[in-house]
């Protein structure tokens, strides 16, 4: 028995000029943060851009953007959402906010029916949002999505950089194209991830400020617009061209 | 009509496949659809019709046979097998969901025996391909 | 054939009177965090403490608490590392900091095999360090460790409640076992998880402030010891009894 | 010497399989052990026969035929299947690391063809129980 679904995924994304994981294989360092503001900042600039939210099991990019969630609108394949200028796919639009306890065989056949029925149509830029692990949705995207860069966001916790060093080792193995580092959560002078962007001679992207007046701007994309945070992605986004 | 996505993918599979055996034509392809999908043979087949190149002489005579194959569960922590009835255990909303993404049997579906919704999906899932066969190249 | 595995599961964790599962479903929250002065704060109390780091892909306890990793003594089963008073098991004494990717299938074959080959021996608490997500280790406890005790970790920040609801939703529909919740990161007088615990009718356990701390504690059980974290956290073991 | 745990798992399976099966006794049981798990046959049937209890009739005189099962792992992304060579491909604490705990072998093992850690275990992981024969009671 053949699954047809891989065969089609080629094609749904043919009309997307570049695919840009935020990875960091360890959570809560901000991978959804720097997601959406990625593509929001993005999408000012002008640039055509989707997101998609692959932590299938704890989906929080329709929270963070504030989208309303529901299903699709469905005409040969199934149309993101669109979001103040970002074309948003996520698991919640089917889902909303009922626990969908996954193993990892179903997170690899959710993500297969999504990649095999989703129209993003013509995009400048595609951003996938990881799910923290080194587990099958990474895999997934190793296999699945080999024109992936990846963008990897660490955290000035020696926790969390133990952590990221793994996930970078893995994505250095396999011959990932890797865009930088970026430090989020940063606050003061000292930037400890640089020891790990040097040992790994990854490109030391602008850092991300700690800025407490993300909270209130959740779920409000001109707030968030707004935030210092989202000004050192837009930073980020120069850089990377 | 997200049918005609999945459709897509089961032309541009049979391709894949007829080229990698080098057939020149296509004859006949088994369909498998699972019954959590919730889709109707009728409506794939003639979304399958709908969607093949008419260009392509490796598909464009084929005949498609779409089969709906029961949707069977099996318990991980009870290890009994089961058979959901999506009409009455899953409301409108979970049906549709389910027929988007059949992963999510796992937010809507749960297991008759002991409630769990860790459950392996034995079959009944999607659409995959069965035999397909053709004439080959000399 | 049959994997003879989960048949000595039951007699391994016979001299274990409790076992309490630190999780919330989302990354970043401070589980483990959580997890490591729980089980500190408790042996410092002269409990019999064992710590079980279940984030298998991307262990970190061991960082927490400065155990210094390499394979466990073995006789008739292997021997956590005592460490502090903690006697700590974790993959990473076996993988140190090389990377693991492991699918689900994977990840319920090393826990299988670690909770069939550890001996405990005799414990007054087991505290086990869950990963985020809904995934397999979360089936897996409670599939196989019916026993736990549900220590739900939030924090301030609605992405992360959106998602730790989820996990609570499905730790009561399962009829779990859950002792409170526990607000992390506190900041000012605000306890926006409160809603949380009021809604699915939970303990509203201690809070636990945002410190900054902690950073430098890191890898020091002593300097631990001494934060406003722990301190909070002795707050929660108390409470529990 | 952690394979003493292992045959306890082994044993207080048999025996909850054998009074499943009503068995007063269990003559023979079939135990493989994957290569991966770097375990001797005669290693672990001796401590199989130590760790029984002699008092429980049931399993006291079961002989025990242990096999070792060779290890076949399945590339995903190449679909290629492979055996490694542990000698040869993973160093003294790779192997060590792998013999405790078999999954490991996504940290130290890659496929021949395309250098992948993402591989299924086919076969050759670690202990599994075959036939269990035994006298049923009457
Ligand atoms: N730079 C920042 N300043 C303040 N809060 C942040 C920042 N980045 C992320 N957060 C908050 O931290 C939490 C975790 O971020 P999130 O993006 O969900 O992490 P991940 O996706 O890696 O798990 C969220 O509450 C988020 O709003
Ligand atoms: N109360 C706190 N105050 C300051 N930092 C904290 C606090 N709790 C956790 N942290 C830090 O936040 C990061 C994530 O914590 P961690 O325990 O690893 O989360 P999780 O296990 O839920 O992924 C770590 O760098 C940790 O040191
Ligand atoms: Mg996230
Ligand atoms: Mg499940
Ligand atoms: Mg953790
Ligand atoms: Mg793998
Ligand atoms: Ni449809
Ligand atoms: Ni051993
Ligand atoms: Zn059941
Ligand atoms: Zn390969």
């Amino acid at each position: 028995m053949i699954d047809p679904r891989a065969a089609i995924i080629g094609e749904r994304l043919a009309g997307v000029r570049r695919i840009v994981a935020v990875t960091g294989g360890k959570g809560g360092i901000g991978k959804s943060l720097v997601s959406c503001l990625f593509a929001t900042v993005a999408a000012e600039r002008g640039l055509r851009t989707g997101l998609f939210d692959l932590d299938l099991t704890s989906p929080t990019d329709h929270v963070i953007l504030g989208a309303p969630m529901g299903f699709p609108s469905e005409e040969h394949g199934i149309d993101p959402a669109m979001c103040d200028g970002v074309r948003l796919m996520s698991i919640a639009m089917f889902s909303g906010s009922t626990p969908a306890p996954l193993r990892g065989a179903a997170l690899t056949g959710a993500l297969l029916e999504l990649l095999a029925i989703t129209r993003w149509g013509e995009l400048d830029l595609l951003v996938l949002d990881m799910p923290p692990g080194l587990g099958d949705t990474a895999l997934d995207a190793m296999r699945y999505l080999p024109r992936c860069e990846y963008l990897v966001v660490s955290t000035p916790s020696i926790v969390v950089r133990e952590t990221v060093r793994r996930m970078v080792q893995l994505l250095g193995e396999r011959h990932a194209s890797i865009l930088g580092l970026v430090e989020n959560f940063q606050s003061g002078d000292v930037a400890p991830s640089h020891e790990l962007a040097a040992e790994f001679q990854l490109r030391w992207l602008p850092g991300v400020p700690y800025d407490k007046s993300l909270e209130a701007a959740i779920g409000d994309v001109a707030g968030l617009r707004r935030t210092d945070a989202a000004k050192a992605v837009g930073r980020i986004v120069d850089e990377l061209g | 009509m997200h049918e005609y996505a999945l459709a897509d993918a089961v032309i541009a599979a049979v391709r894949e496949t007829a080229r990698s055996q080098r057939m020149s034509r296509v004859l006949q392809v088994e369909v498998r659809i699972g019954q959590l999908q919730s889709i109707r043979p009728a409506t794939f087949e003639n979304a399958l019709t709908a969607v093949r190149p008419a260009s392509d002489a490796l598909v464009s005579s084929t005949e498609f046979s779409v089969v709906t194959v029961p949707v069977r569960l099996r318990c991980r922590p009870c290890n009994r097998e089961y058979a959901p009835d999506l009409d009455t255990e899953a409301d409108e909303h979970a049906t549709e969901a389910i027929h988007f993404v059949p992963e999510l049997a796992h937010a809507y579906l749960r297991c008759p025996h002991c409630d769990s919704p860790d459950f392996d999906i034995v079959d009944g899932r999607g659409v995959t391909l069965g035999r397909i066969e053709g004439e080959i190249d000399t």
